[in-house]
């Protein structure tokens, strides 16, 4: 356990130094809620409709764009070699590269999207919702980003390739969290979708350590 | 304890490349081999399929005396790569290294002082000059003790004196059961075994 | 079966005549079914673009099954690092590109006059679009590593990884509520569909199938044929 | 020139390989086109409302988070330097590289943005505001996006650094554009929107190139 | 041409540290000047502030015969980092380099096979072993006629025979007037004068 316990203390501070800490999330949040209105129209109504739904659609977006390199640049300089050659196995550095990474990002993102939901004039009984689903989506998010940052080490062409890989693998998620919300926006039974998006989420990271663990050994070969 | 490590006809490829076929020799304690060769001849793979990070072709390379699972923990190895991050400091990176490889943090700081690295340890380790680099990767095959080391041509970037106390700490580290398997283009300042790569 | 043919020479030996013979099936059973599909009345809701369901229901069934190939195909190749099986998962993939964007094209020219619009954000269609994601995703990979050996591992990982939706792509219509219609050919209950549309129905899908067959066979043998060319030029350049 | 025009190619090339090329962003909008009805909803009308100026605000995002990294790697790996020393003023290389991550990325991202926002159900007529606001204002990210990467050099803490310092420079565009996306919707005349949108752009392009060098300078120092 | 590179009174400061102050010594076309030193001495930094990289806090680095500006075109800088890019194919990076520095696409496939890396063009930067790697950093010098090398142990990760090799090469370049200024820890395979930095 004391290895990994370092590791995560390592990786934490990377990704938090990498991302910059909860303050661009909260700055990436602040940004979407102040160009929503100039970009739908300032009527409450119709923006209170969409908010939910956007803050959890940015959340899955800037997942995206920015787990892309999780694994790259270890590979480059050597540390995956040191990684590999711990007393952990691979499959448990993967997890917690992840691990890490959805703390140092994905959790500042999951208590900015309700903030940023209600600011947009979501109404106040939606905000759990939206912290839930962005909490657990984004671990989802995190690992599975993960794997296709795996998938595409030492290929040319990374950032097209970590796009095709990863969209079929957040499509699920990002359908029942959005299914969950506007089933709770309709006044409708919506555990179903949450349940959903927990049992992905749970697949995901119970799986993808075993597909990143064997793609990183497959790129240090 | 590793009793020998046997390498018996290996073969390596890259891309589509055969490196070299049927080596073959062993490693005990207390010895130090030296690995030659061409640029491109293959001692760098060979020294990551020592590490099991590399699958070879043909034949194996077997740890006497350990399970297969534990090889990866008797060894270190320290490559033409660091795996060191320039954005972090040098303690950080040398604590994380020894407490990672199964060190402790009275290691790393006991490394870091044998390789008088004391005053540079929190420096971001891209200040670094090339031979304070090279010597903090050194430290952390000191701050946590493993019976193998596997070099990449671990002396070129040293000043003369440096070479010299590395010399003197590889010696140490044979005398006590370590054993060593150097990738080198110049000659060691100890006494070691020569094995030549894809002649 | 897989044994058999999992050494190289029996699988030339074997697929030098079953390519063809798969071939001639695959044309025969698709004329017949064709012939029997045009025969067959009118639906009395659908009319005549009920005739595209042949060939719409068997490029979807295709589209599955290839990737079912290409997940089995790349299981072997990566846990007993078979060649035979790598060339097998590389061959299969952009036939099963081909077929799955046949159900997405065919589907969506049906949905026009059945649905009244062309594409429909519900889980079927959208599972089946990721479905052509994987494959995509497959293809580029392997096609971005310099080094074919680790390419192909990288990708057949990824195909593993697909193998979770094609479960959602079958379940999806029990699942959740959606347009397109539940299943009437595969179910326990059995077939709820009249002999004159599933005769065709299931003629067309085994003539799907054996044209598949025979066009795998031709392309793994390509790719085996391609392996000793370079194998052979590397000899040459190295002597 | 002749140097420059080598310099384009290769950072072109390299800014394709890093994002891939036009596929990812094609691929991104796809994403986002496919998951938008789910997350807020599949009602026509309520997604066309939203359509155009959710497909500005992807371009933002996604160019906030893809730009940063713009002169990282070059500084660790000693390219900088080269590029210091070649026969060009530092000025004009940090230009071309904006310029070539804007053709490489913002200008297929700027051909895709129409075509999610009609595939949304944007109305027809809105589709070429939505092209010349992201083809300019594409531009406008890629410099001011350079211009916090090269800031952020060889700090610890770059994520925070460039979140700090580029969002106030991106939000004045963004709402430029959104501005004049809304007025278009409402029928109003919109072309003082974009008039300020280009004008942005001009400066951007105009002074960034001059903060950058001094930037990369004093990180080469 | 440059007719004379005088370095006088020069002081370099890293961080909060003075390197050294009071160095001074000329480089005439034809020289070759080894610099040598402890690790950290300033070798590196050195030859940074000689390139215009790096600001001196006292003293100055003069091209007779050549603008001020005109400096950096005159000088190639070789340093621990080669600048360049895992990714792409050797034959790209050579073939940039070449033009980026004023040389032509015939020099660059020249330079190359001078250096013997023709069959390697192909292969990504990554794939190249340390040795080749270096080849190709190498081969940029040959590829752009620039009259001053600024060289960071430039032979260190050579194999025996590429060291002699190189060495011709580097005297080739001096006898046509070229002026080199190498940062070693090794004695060049060349005749050539002495400066020790940081003594
Ligand atoms: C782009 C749109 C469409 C897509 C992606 C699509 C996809 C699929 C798939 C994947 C299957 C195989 C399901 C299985 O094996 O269980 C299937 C079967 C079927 N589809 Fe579609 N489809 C589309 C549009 C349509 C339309 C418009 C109709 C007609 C109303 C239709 C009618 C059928 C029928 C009758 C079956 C056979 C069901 C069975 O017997 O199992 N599809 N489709
Ligand atoms: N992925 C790869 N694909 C093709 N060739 C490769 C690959 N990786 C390495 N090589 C080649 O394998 C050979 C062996 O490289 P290796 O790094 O083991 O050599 P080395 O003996 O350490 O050389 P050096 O003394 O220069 O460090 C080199 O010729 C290199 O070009
Ligand atoms: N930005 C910085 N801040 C503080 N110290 C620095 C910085 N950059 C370099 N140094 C220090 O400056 C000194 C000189 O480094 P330099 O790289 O010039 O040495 P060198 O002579 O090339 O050594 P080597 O032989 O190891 O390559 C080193 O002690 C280094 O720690
Ligand atoms: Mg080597
Ligand atoms: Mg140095």
């Amino acid at each position: 356990m004391r290895p990994l316990v370092t590791l995560l203390g390592r990786e934490l501070a990377l990704a938090w130094s990498r991302g910059g800490g909860p303050l661009p999330a909260l700055a990436f949040y602040a940004g979407m809620a102040t160009l929503l209105p100039f970009a739908v129209g300032p009527e409450p109504e119709r923006l209170a409709a969409v908010a939910p739904g956007f803050a959890w659609l940015a959340l899955a977006l800037a997942s995206l764009l920015s787990l892309e390199r999780l694994f790259e640049r270890d590979f480059e300089d050597g540390t995956l070699d040191l990684l590999a050659l711990g007393p952990a196995p691979l499959e448990a550095v993967c997890a917690i590269k992840c691990l890490a990474q959805w703390l140092a990002a994905g959790l500042p993102l999951a208590f900015a999207a309700p903030l940023a939901a209600i600011a947009l004039g979501a109404p106040v009984p939606v905000a759990p919702l939206v912290f839930l689903c962005a909490l657990i989506g984004g671990l989802a998010f995190a690992f599975v980003g993960g794997l296709g940052a795996a998938l595409a080490l030492g290929s040319r062409r990374g950032g097209l390739l970590i796009a095709i890989i990863v969209l079929p693998l957040f499509a699920p998620p990002v359908i029942f969290g959005g299914g969950a919300l506007t089933q709770l926006a309709a006044g409708l039974p919506w555990t179903s979708g949450l349940a959903l998006l927990a049992g992905w989420t749970a697949a995901a990271v119970a799986l993808s350590p075993l597909a990143m663990a064997a793609a990183c050994r497959n790129a240090v070969d | 304890m590793i009793s020998r490590i046997v390498i018996e006809d290996l073969a390596l490829r890259r891309g589509e490349r055969l490196l070299f076929e049927h080596l073959a020799f062993t490693v005990s304690p207390g010895e130090t081999v030296a690995l030659t060769g061409r640029n491109g001849a293959g001692k760098t793979s060979l020294l990551r399929a020592v590490a099991g990070l590399l699958r070879p072709v043909a034949g194996r390379v077997t740890f006497e005396g350990v399970e297969p699972e534990a090889a990866a923990g008797a060894l270190h190895l320290l490559g033409h790569l660091d795996g060191l991050k320039g954005g972090r400091t040098a303690w950080e990176e040398l604590r994380f290294a020894a407490l990672w490889s199964g060190g402790t943090e009275d290691g790393a700081r006991a490394a870091a002082a044998t390789l008088e690295l004391d005053r540079l340890l929190a420096l971001e380790v891209r200040k670094l000059s090339a031979g304070q680099r090279r010597r903090l990767a050194l430290a952390r095959l000191l701050a946590a003790p493993r019976p193998l080391w596997l070099l990449d041509e671990p002396l070129a970037p040293l000043d003369s004196v440096w070479r010299v106390r590395m010399g003197e700490l590889m010696v140490a580290h044979t005398a006590g059961g370590g054993m060593i398997l150097a990738a080198v283009h110049d000659p060691l300042p100890l006494p070691s075994r020569g094995v030549e790569v894809g002649a | 079966m897989l044994s058999f043919l999992a050494n190289p020479d029996r699988f030339m030996a074997f697929s030098r005549w079953a390519a063809p013979m798969f071939g001639v099936m695959a044309a025969g059973l698709m004329a017949v079914g064709l012939w029997l599909g045009f025969a067959a009345p009118e639906d009395y809701q659908q009319g005549d673009t009920v005739r595209m369901m042949f060939i719409h229901v068997p490029a979807s069934w295709l589209a599955l099954f290839v990737y079912l190939c290409l997940g089995v195909a790349s299981f072997l190749s990566l846990v007993f690092r078979h060649a035979l099986a790598d060339a097998a998962a590389k061959a299969a993939a952009p036939l099963g590109a081909v077929f799955t964007a046949l159900a997405l094209i065919t589907g969506s020219l049906w949905g026009k006059p059945m649905w009244g619009t062309w594409w429909v954000w519900d889980a079927r269609l959208t599972s089946v679009l990721v479905l052509f994601l994987f494959y995509l995703g497959y293809i580029a990979l392997r096609a971005a590593m310099d080094d074919e050996t680790k390419g192909g591992r990288a990708a057949a990982i990824l195909a593993l990884v697909g193998l979770v939706n094609l479960p959602i792509v079958k379940f999806s219509v029990d699942w959740w509520n959606s347009l397109h219609q539940g299943a009437s050919v595969f179910r326990a209950e059995g077939p709820a569909m009249t002999n004159d549309y599933l005769i065709p129905l299931l003629l067309m899908g085994l003539g799907y199938m054996a044209a598949f067959g025979s066009l795998w066979l031709v392309r793994i043998r390509a790719e085996v044929w391609r392996r000793k060319a370079t194998v052979l030029a590397l000899k040459a350049a190295e002597a």
